[in-house]
């Protein structure tokens, strides 16, 4: 049968790092803090949505005209709309779960889900 | 080029035979079946670990060459994803067993080596399969391959220890200053 | 031998790595759905907690596109249209939900003095703010307007629900008090679908059904009036409760470097400038709430808190723009401060 | 001139074929005509007599697709359980799976029988199969000491010198046992070079020939705008 080798330190380091890697890719994948921050859009025109990690440059069509929205590092925000007040713009970039904003002229909603960093259920405004 | 570095006939009979090996082993492994597509074995990698003892780089890195040229050409993935798979995983493990194959015996064994070589080959398959096919699920998949490469390669590293501490055959081509894990 | 037990105790750390891992995934303590629609001029979402079937949402968002087509002052549609065209021609049948809407509209008008005052419509039509073109209007169209502010010249016949407007112009907005009235009836509607706990937040008009999924009080944050959306300046923490809240920054406009808000005031005409930027009501109707929250805006921080702590079951914080929080009696630990450069006066 | 040089060199001309060919459906953006273009090269492998299996492909697919629909890109057409289905994270998966499966079987057609490296490495490769030969016949389908036996044959074959011993080795595909295919009908066996040929022809069209239709698509749409 196998004979089998005296193990040496460098086994023992080896051993040690590859279970080492795969404890922190384990705990990199699947631990609730990394679960995906997703951007869902509602428009006029149907629901989507992204992955926040790959960056974008998006159009939406609405009733008065394109809503162009950019995901970047992580985060969302509206970079341009054919609305007058232009809320959804000023309010700046959206990052973690439950953030939003809204074109309302143009029916355009944004909205993060996935990781929910704010303390708070809800918000009062 | 120096007539020394030349290698004799028999080196270059080695080289091929070992290739043989490394070929002959990746088929032997494509006919046993798997749970999945991507889990493997690495019975091909053995010839090239037990190599590392004999061959000087050059021999070596030929070997290697044989050994992904072969499976391309024998599973006739030759330009595809796949090959390109194989050859970043047989030629990152190549390299790191053989950095760490030059530590002292009484440092490493095969075990230790054919661990390195896992964890490099398959980290740069999953970097591949992050950037090719994947993405970044290929994140989620990343602690089951590199378990399973942790179990295969110390299982290869003791039947490599195993085979070259009693085989005649490689005390042949070693010879006596052959190094023994 | 030694290597086979290291060997094992190396397996058998991989396998409770891997396993343990595998068990973060699941065990998601109770699910969490919620859906968004555009309703009352805002975005209204509902977060149901545990099992809800998407019936339920749909139950409740064409409920409330049902009130909002009675209660939209601009849509030309509306019952509510029909009644403000009708103003001193006469009374006017009206459906049932608006006449009691309005009813209770007047009912507030009258308990805060006239400092939410639902017959506002002509003002607030001449400014426009948050329509298309706000301006600031000519002080002569501003006085006529006002003249027709009155909430007494709404007479109601509970015989076949008829509504009369007694000045021809007069017009009723219920843009203060539509999104409360609709929040508690989703909240209502959510309770007779079995729903023991819920989120309903119509453009910050919030309703909390009971409580956490972890059973402790919900955590509502109360906007900060100068700082971008979702972020807090307090924290209050409610079970079974609305939260209403009015701020200055929620809608406004600029003309020559001045800044005009949504709320006005029913006796000047203009936007309330009294120092006060946002007032935040707790209590159990999200309609009451919503026209509390206006009347002490209007009536600035002292006679408001007085006409909050002569209700029973309302608190409220008033936030005011030289960054002190004032808290109602009543209010207790329930309020946490976030953003510590502001003064928290009890 | 000619004639010998492609009857000599058809397994080459085959191979940078359908390397070609790999660029042209790489390039392809649409999604469905790639999906066709998989399925073709598939059956095509499989009448060009290559090893053709559907399970592995099948579940390759699937996999990829699955693993990217996690990430959502786009509208959603629809969700299952908790998870939103998106069209753009569909056509990735789609467009990755398709791309990874279709090179495959490019690769399996163009790697054909009379494949030549030229040089000291050529002969290197062909001693190397020489070698494979060996022990592929020699592998001993015996129970008990696998490592001894592999001992004895590792220590049998290289006395043997094999690598001179054989000078045509089997090649590629040997391994099949199924060798060639017969893609004409009537049962006349066409000759290997013009099987190569018609091979080379085969991938050209299949992976250019969309790519090129609808470029002239879009010029005679633009001559009509």
């Amino acid at each position: 049968m196998l004979k089998l080798p005296r193990l040496r330190p460098f086994d023992y380091i080896a051993a040690a790092f590859a279970v080492a890697l795969i404890a922190a890719a384990a705990v990199s994948a699947y631990s609730s803090g990394s679960e995906a921050s997703r951007l869902k859009v509602q428009t006029a025109g149907g629901e989507f949505v992204y992955d926040l990690r790959s960056d974008a440059t998006l159009d939406f069509d609405g009733p008065i005209g394109i809503t162009r929205i950019e995901i970047k590092d992580g985060t969302a925000r509206v970079l341009s709309s054919p609305c007058r007040q232009q809320i959804c713009v000023n309010s700046g970039a959206l990052d973690s779960g439950g953030d939003w904003t809204a074109c309302l002229p143009n029916r355009v909603f944004l909205e993060v889900t996935g990781a929910d960093e704010t303390e708070v259920d809800a918000l009062s405004y | 080029m120096k007539p020394k570095s030349t290698p004799s006939a028999t080196d270059r009979e080695l080289v091929a035979l070992l290739g043989a090996c490394c070929i002959f082993l990746a088929l032997i492994e494509h006919m046993i079946p798997k749970p999945l597509p991507f889990l493997r074995l690495g019975l091909a990698n053995l010839p090239i670990l037990i190599a590392l003892g004999v061959l000087n780089p050059r021999q070596l890195s030929a070997v290697v060459l044989l050994k992904i040229l072969g499976q391309g050409l024998i599973n006739g993935t030759l330009f595809s994803y796949v090959f390109l798979f194989s050859a970043a995983g047989s030629l990152s493990s190549a390299v790191v067993m053989f950095a760490v194959s030059r530590l002292p015996d009484r440092v490493v064994s095969f075990v230790g080596i054919s661990i390195s070589g896992g964890l490099a080959s398959t980290v740069a398959q999953l970097g591949l399969a992050f950037l090719l096919v994947f993405g970044r699920s290929a994140l989620y998949i990343a602690p089951v391959f590199l378990a399973v490469s942790l179990l295969t390669s110390i299982a290869l590293g003791l039947i490599a220890s195993s085979f070259c501490s009693r085989s005649r055959w490689y005390s042949r081509i070693a010879g006596a200053e052959g190094r023994r894990w | 031998m030694g290597v086979q037990k290291s060997l094992r105790a190396a397996v058998i750390v991989v396998f409770v790595l891997l396993t343990a891992a595998a068990g973060g995934l699941g065990a998601p303590s109770e699910e969490k759905t919620s859906e968004a629609s555009f309703l009352f001029d805002t975005v209204c979402t509902i977060t149901l907690y545990g099992k809800a079937p998407a019936s339920h949402f749909i139950d409740v968002f064409s409920r409330m596109e049902e009130i909002e087509s009675r209660l939209d002052l601009y849509d030309d549609g509306s019952a509510l249209s029909e009644l403000n065209r009708h103003a001193g021609m006469g009374p006017v049948a009206v459906p049932e939900e608006l006449f009691e809407v309005v009813k209770h509209g007047i009912a507030y008008s009258r308990l805060t003095g006239g400092a939410f005052d639902i017959t506002i419509g002509p003002v607030q039509q001449l400014w426009d703010i948050g329509g298309d073109s706000p301006e600031v209007p000519d002080s002569a169209d501003l006085a006529a307007a006002l003249s027709l502010v009155d909430f007494k010249k709404v007479i109601f016949f509970e015989h076949g629900k008829r509504i009369l407007l007694e000045s021809r112009g007069m017009m009723i907005d219920l843009g203060g008090i539509a999104k409360g009235y609709a929040a508690d009836q989703a909240a209502k509607l959510l309770r007779d679908l079995g729903h023991r706990r819920a989120l309903v937040n119509f453009g910050g008009n919030l309703v909390a059904l009971g409580t956490r999924p972890d059973d402790t009080p919900w955590r509502i944050g109360i906007q900060h009036p100068d700082r971008s959306r979702g972020d807090t300046i307090g924290i209050v923490e409610v079970t079974d409760a609305t939260v209403v809240t009015s701020g200055k920054y929620e809608r406004f406009f600029e003309q020559d470097g001045i800044r005009y808000h949504h709320i006005l005031d029913t006796t000047t005409g203009y936007p309330v400038e009294n120092g006060v930027a946002s007032v935040t009501i707790i209590t159990g109707s999200s309609m009451k709430a919503d026209a509390l929250s206006t009347a002490v805006f209007t009536l600035g921080l002292e006679a408001g808190l007085e006409l909050v702590n002569g209700f029973d079951g309302v608190e409220v914080v008033i936030v005011t723009e030289n960054d002190e929080i004032y808290l109602s009696k009543g209010i207790g630990d329930d309020f946490s401060l976030v953003d510590t450069r502001f003064k928290v006066i009890r | 001139m000619v004639k010998p040089f492609i009857r000599d060199h058809s397994a080459q001309v085959l191979l940078l074929c359908g390397m070609l060919t790999m660029i042209a459906v790489s390039l392809q953006s649409t999604v469905v005509v790639r999906c066709a273009q998989m399925v073709f090269f598939l059956i095509f492998a499989g009448l060009m007599g290559r090893r053709v299996r559907l399970l592995p492909p099948a579940v390759m697919l699937l996999s990829v697709v699955v693993a990217n629909l996690f990430s959502p890109n786009g509208r959603v057409l629809f969700s299952v359980w908790r998870l939103d289905i998106t069209y753009g994270a569909l056509r990735l998966g789609l467009m990755k799976g398709t791309l990874f499966i279709g090179l495959i079987y490019i690769s399996r057609v163009s790697v054909g029988p009379g494949l030549k490296f030229p040089g000291r490495f050529g002969a290197l490769l062909l001693k190397t199969f020489a070698y494979f030969e060996q022990l592929t016949e020699k592998w001993p389908l015996t129970h008990g000491d696998v490592l001894g036996r592999i001992d004895e044959l590792l220590l049998t074959i290289s006395r043997s010198d094999a690598g001179s011993a054989r000078g045509e080795p089997r090649g590629p595909e040997a391994a099949d046992g199924r060798r060639g295919g017969v893609i004409a009908a009537g049962g006349t066996e066409i000759q290997p070079y013009r099987r190569n040929l018609l091979a080379a022809a085969v991938l050209l069209t299949a992976g250019w020939g969309p790519y090129i239709a609808s470029w002239t698509l879009i010029a005679a749409d633009g001559r009509i705008g």
